[in-house]
């Protein structure tokens, strides 16, 4: 077997293959295993009545980003840098400066 | 513009294509001018190695093309979340102007592709070169509808504006819509089914004889392939995607590209698409096939081509048939 | 058949030409497995949590209503209460008590609310995982709280929450209303924001009108539109940081380019030997790109690979400090791997297609070596 | 038969480096013969042999395989008839680093399709007859000048081809091998192989079994002697 160098290459190609695909049932089998836990989650977000992830629990308007004022709610430039860096990279979304400025 | 990691990349890849292309097309143009294979001059050496550079990147587009359709499709798809009313491809579609341009453009340009390449695996088998002025000219032909491709997908992309309300494929697709994929649907289906088998069939038959015969049927077979490629289409967006959804009012050709229907257009459309690659193929070659040097060669590759479409196509009537015959579900009382 | 054959012979020379350059080559498959590694990481993490954002948040409020104050968020008069339960097709409105404490003693910012279930409970709380762990408290400790007015407040912790609630309340702290209240000097009849329950989905955004219509000095927010934005959120920091990392993809199609183009001596006699002994520039051309081929897939797999353990095994600890900005209280979670196809098409397409381009010319170049260069070498 | 119908070859035309490598040859070479060109070094023999080998087009004039004329055709299937026709011997016996003394002789039928187990087997047997079975699976680095010359030999031969073309062969080669190499040649020649060979070298030219003797300088024929 694997006399020649295209076979080894093949084998190790198809042995990559077959880690990924034991990966990719590990993906399905974690969702299926984490069901209840996202239950527990959506009932608590029920239970809270949250509007966000905790992500990022650093500022005001990081934790519940669609809760903030008007002045910052996820409507941080993408490029200010301004204190800290989950405060940055968030585009202004368009539809929310039309929809909740004031008509 | 939407900053996805797929638009990025799509983006990318066909400006990196419509670059290859023209690179192409730059050698293509001075093929036709200056080609003289008498002539042992640099020139002509140098041209005689891009042809291998040219058929080489061709062949690279024509990979990259079909794969760019699919994904263009799938991401369509899943931007779907971020227009209201959008619930698939199609409504992500229809945001602007330019998404069905894009999708059509791109289909185009994946049979384009398998058109040239089919004449150069042709001109290949000759010693001297006989298809060589055909193939580039084809090439110059093919490089604005690729600039285009870009240029309207570019447009697509840069006016994605998040939120805007668009139908969604329960409206577009449905039967009291207007516009050209409304009216498709609203074709009545016993109709529909009739001229869909009959082209199959027609096709088939034509093909069959072409096969085993050689001459006679071919010229019809070929314009039958694509007759039928698009009697498939608005086949698939009448009947035949609504057994799949088992929804009758369910006409999306898109949705059945996603896991939720098992990836069911990936070989549907995969089939038509190389079927309708085989069919303009053997057309294509029928006007070259007197010339000396191809006298033994283009009939094979027209049989070869011929055996792809039917294999193509059957496969397609096989798995569509199937589905109807095998689901629960009966159209016959809507 | 022969065609398979030929193939796999032309393969086995690529493999052994890569071989023979194993240091050139081993360079060019880590820097490009690298760059798989960082796109598939950022997608995966990305695609996570934006996938379940779009499950978890289907619970939270349909609409919420905050009342604006000179472009300020302020504190919503219950009296609006009624009024929005007579809007048609309304069919609750609830007043919500929620705002932060920022704790000085360890930096971190938690998140206070009142729930009905904890409405009456007064001098206890209720505190999420990530609360109990930077303050390290259990259940049963006090922890003492600066009410507004500058005083201290004690209260019993009497029920931690799971951590497998971290990805949604690792920094809640339920507390009473009668506590709220006199924590942050409240007053009664005023709430933070208040939510609605509508009777049919598809009629929010008409209720979402009326409502601004009848108190113009609110907002409305749609869970929709929460839902939406965190979709193009994560699109947007994934894509700006694909964006930024495209300079790396170019630096290494360069380098890919580079590395393609400046033949050595010894490469440039390989191919002229080839071609010399009865290789066709076409077969040289194969040859090179089943090179690439091989490349490309070695990378990509193991990329795609090493990146899914470590966002998924490894809790993505090169990258969460990028996304998720730093912070006293990191809520601890284990991402669920929501991976599709779908997503590895479009690494795919990201990495594999820059690299092929770069190198089509260059292999053509390699190829079109003068079979009798070797003759005059 | 190879027949070369008033062949000139001029490389760089219209620069100033512009340089005129073969003037007007025509010449017939019998495959059936040990046929060598003799010449000084630069008198353009190689470019004769690698324009007999159909490796290069010439500027001007036609070459003749079999009655076939090959100068028009495109390389694709020139490339086809060299491969079947001709087997090549380097100066430098060019073979390729790295890489096995097998893989060495099976490289010029890898384009061919033919199944790895039986291309390896005539390999095999190639190399056996060569003596050199022992050093099949030896690096090419590895190998002493003689054995080298004898992979090269295998691997001119490995497509079974009509006429076996060698550059300068001995150039590199003391006495001794340089006998064995003609030696090696003979018993080709023997067995129906046609050889061409370009040498300046007086053991090749000087040697009994060689039938035909072309003498070029400055890119012309000079002399031609036919051995009966």
């Amino acid at each position: 077997m694997l006399k020649r160098k295209s076979d080894v290459f093949l084998f190790y190609i198809l042995a990559n293959i077959f880690i990924l695909a034991i990966l990719l049932g590990h993906a399905f089998f974690e969702r299926k295993r984490s069901q209840p836990f996202l239950m527990q989650r959506i009932s608590m977000i029920l239970h809270y009545q949250l509007t966000d992830l905790c992500l990022f629990t650093d500022a005001r308007y990081t934790r519940h980003p669609s809760m903030a004022d008007m002045n910052t709610a996820f409507q941080d430039h993408p490029f200010s840098f301004e204190h800290f860096p989950s405060g940055s990279l968030v585009t202004p979304p368009v539809h929310i400066r039309n929809n909740h400025g004031l008509d | 513009m939407i900053m996805h990691p797929a638009v990025i990349s799509l983006f990318v890849g066909s400006v990196l294509v419509c670059l290859m292309v023209l690179y192409s097309a730059r050698y293509g143009a001075t093929i036709l001018t200056r080609w003289d294979l008498r002539s042992g001059s640099e020139l002509q050496l140098t041209l005689e190695r891009k042809t291998y550079l040219i058929s080489t990147i061709m062949s690279y587009v024509f990979v990259f093309q079909l794969f760019s359709l699919f994904l263009f499709i799938f991401t369509a798809d899943k931007l779907s979340t971020l227009f209201t009313g959008a619930m698939c491809a199609a409504g992500t579609l229809n945001v602007n102007n330019f998404g069905y341009p894009t999708m059509v453009l791109k289909v185009i340009n994946f049979i384009l592709g398998g058109m040239w390449l089919v004449l150069n695996h042709a001109d290949n088998r000759a010693f001297d070169y006989p298809l060589i002025k055909k193939k580039y000219l084809l090439l110059m032909a093919i490089a604005p509808f690729v600039i285009a491709e870009t240029i309207v997908q570019g447009a697509y992309f840069l006016n994605l504006k998040a939120h805007v309300i668009t139908s969604c494929c329960g409206s577009l697709f449905s039967t009291e819509g207007e516009g050209i994929q409304a009216g498709l649907a609203g074709f009545p289906v016993i109709p529909m089914k009739i001229l869909f088998y009959g082209a199959m069939g027609l096709t088939c038959l034509a093909g069959l004889y072409f096969y085993i015969k050689g001459r006679a049927t071919g010229v019809f077979f070929s314009l039958m392939s694509i007759v039928t490629f698009g009697v498939s289409v608005a086949a698939l967006i009448s009947f035949i995607s609504v057994y799949f959804y088992e929804l009758p009012t369910h006409h999306c050709p898109f949705c059945i590209l996603q896991g939720e229907y098992h990836y069911a257009g990936y070989p549907l459309y995969l089939a038509l698409l190389c079927g309708a690659v085989g069919g303009t193929g053997v057309g294509t070659l029928f006007p070259f096939r007197k010339i000396e040097s191809l006298k033994d060669a283009i009939p094979l590759i027209q049989k070869r081509l011929t055996l792809m479409t039917l294999l193509s196509y059957l496969l397609f009537t096989a798995v569509t048939t199937g589905a109807i015959i095998f689901t629960d579900f009966r159209l016959d009382g809507y | 058949m022969a065609w398979i054959e030929k193939q796999r012979n032309i393969l086995d020379f690529a493999l052994s030409s890569l071989v023979r350059r194993w240091g050139k080559n081993l360079a060019l498959v880590m820097v490009y497995t690298v760059i798989v590694f960082v796109l598939a990481s950022i997608l995966f993490m990305t695609h996570s949590i934006k996938r379940e954002a779009s499950l978890i948040l289907r619970g939270s409020p349909e609409i919420v209503v905050q009342r604006i104050l000179a472009g300020r968020h302020d504190l919503t008069p219950g009296r609006y209460i009624e009024k929005l339960a007579k809007i048609p097709g309304v069919r609750e409105v609830k007043g919500r008590l929620w705002g932060y404490y920022y704790e000085p003693s360890t930096g971190a910012n938690y998140t206070m609310i009142v729930t009905d279930e904890h409405r009456e409970n007064v001098g206890t709380i209720a505190i999420g995982a990530g609360v109990a762990r930077s303050s390290d408290v259990r259940e049963g400790d006090m922890i003492p709280f600066r009410s507004s007015d500058g005083s201290y407040v004690s209260f019993e912790v009497t029920g931690v929450l799971t951590p497998e609630s971290e990805l949604v309340a690792s920094d809640v702290i339920e507390v009473s209303e009668r506590d709220f209240r006199s924590l942050f000097a409240m007053p009664e009849g005023y709430f933070t924001d208040l939510t609605l329950k509508v009777r049919n989905r598809k009629e929010v955004v008409v209720v979402a009108d009326k409502i601004r219509r009848l108190l113009p000095d609110t907002r409305p927010i749609l869970r929709d539109e929460i839902l939406r934005t965190y979709d193009a959120i994560f699109d947007w920091r994934s894509g700006l940081l694909i964006v930024v990392f495209t300079g790396a993809i170019l630096a290494f199609s360069i380098f890919s380019w580079d590395k393609a183009t400046s033949l050595s001596f010894e490469e440039k006699k390989e191919m002229g030997v080839l071609k010399a002994v009865g290789w066709e520039t076409s077969e040289v051309i194969a040859m090179k790109s089943w090179e690439g081929i091989v490349v490309s897939l070695t990378s990509f797999l193991l990329g795609v690979i090493l990146a899914y353990m470590h966002v998924f095994f490894g809790s993505s600890i090169l990258f969460m400090p990028v996304l998720k900005g730093w912070s006293v209280l990191y809520p601890h979670f284990k991402l669920v791997p929501y991976v599709d196809p779908y997503q590895l098409a479009a690494l795919f397409f990201l990495t594999v297609v820059p690299y092929t381009a770069a190198t089509i010319i260059p292999s053509w170049r390699a190829a079109i070596i003068d079979p009798d260069s070797v003759m005059r070498l | 038969m190879i027949e070369l119908q008033r062949v000139t070859k001029v490389f760089n035309k219209g620069n100033s480096n512009e340089f005129v490598a073969v003037d007007d040859i025509s010449l017939t070479i019998d495959p059936a013969d040990i046929s060598v060109l003799k010449g000084p070094s630069g008198a353009g023999k190689t470019t004769v042999l690698s324009v007999i080998g159909a490796m290069t087009k010439p500027t001007e004039g036609r070459v003749f395989i079999d009655g076939r004329e090959i100068t028009s055709l495109p390389e694709r299937f020139l490339t086809g008839i060299r491969r079947k026709t001709f087997g090549f011997i380097f100066q430098q016996f060019n073979l390729i680093k790295g890489i096995t003394a097998l893989e060495n002789v099976m490289i010029p039928s890898y384009p061919s399709g033919e199944k790895h187990s039986s291309l390896k087997k005539r390999a095999m047997d190639l190399l056996q007859i060569l003596s050199l079975s022992g050093k099949a699976m030896s690096k090419i680095e590895w190998l002493s000048g003689g054995e080298a010359q004898r992979v090269a030999i295998a691997r001119a031969l490995i497509n079974n081809p009509e006429i076996i073309i060698a550059d300068e062969p001995t150039a590199h080669l003391d006495t001794k091998l340089s006998e064995e190499f003609i030696g090696i040649m003979a018993a080709l020649n023997k067995e129906g192989k046609g050889v061409v060979i370009a040498s300046h070298d007086p053991l090749i030219y000087g040697a009994k079994v060689v039938d035909t003797v072309v003498e070029i300088r400055d890119g012309r024929i000079v002399d031609k002697e036919e051995r009966l």
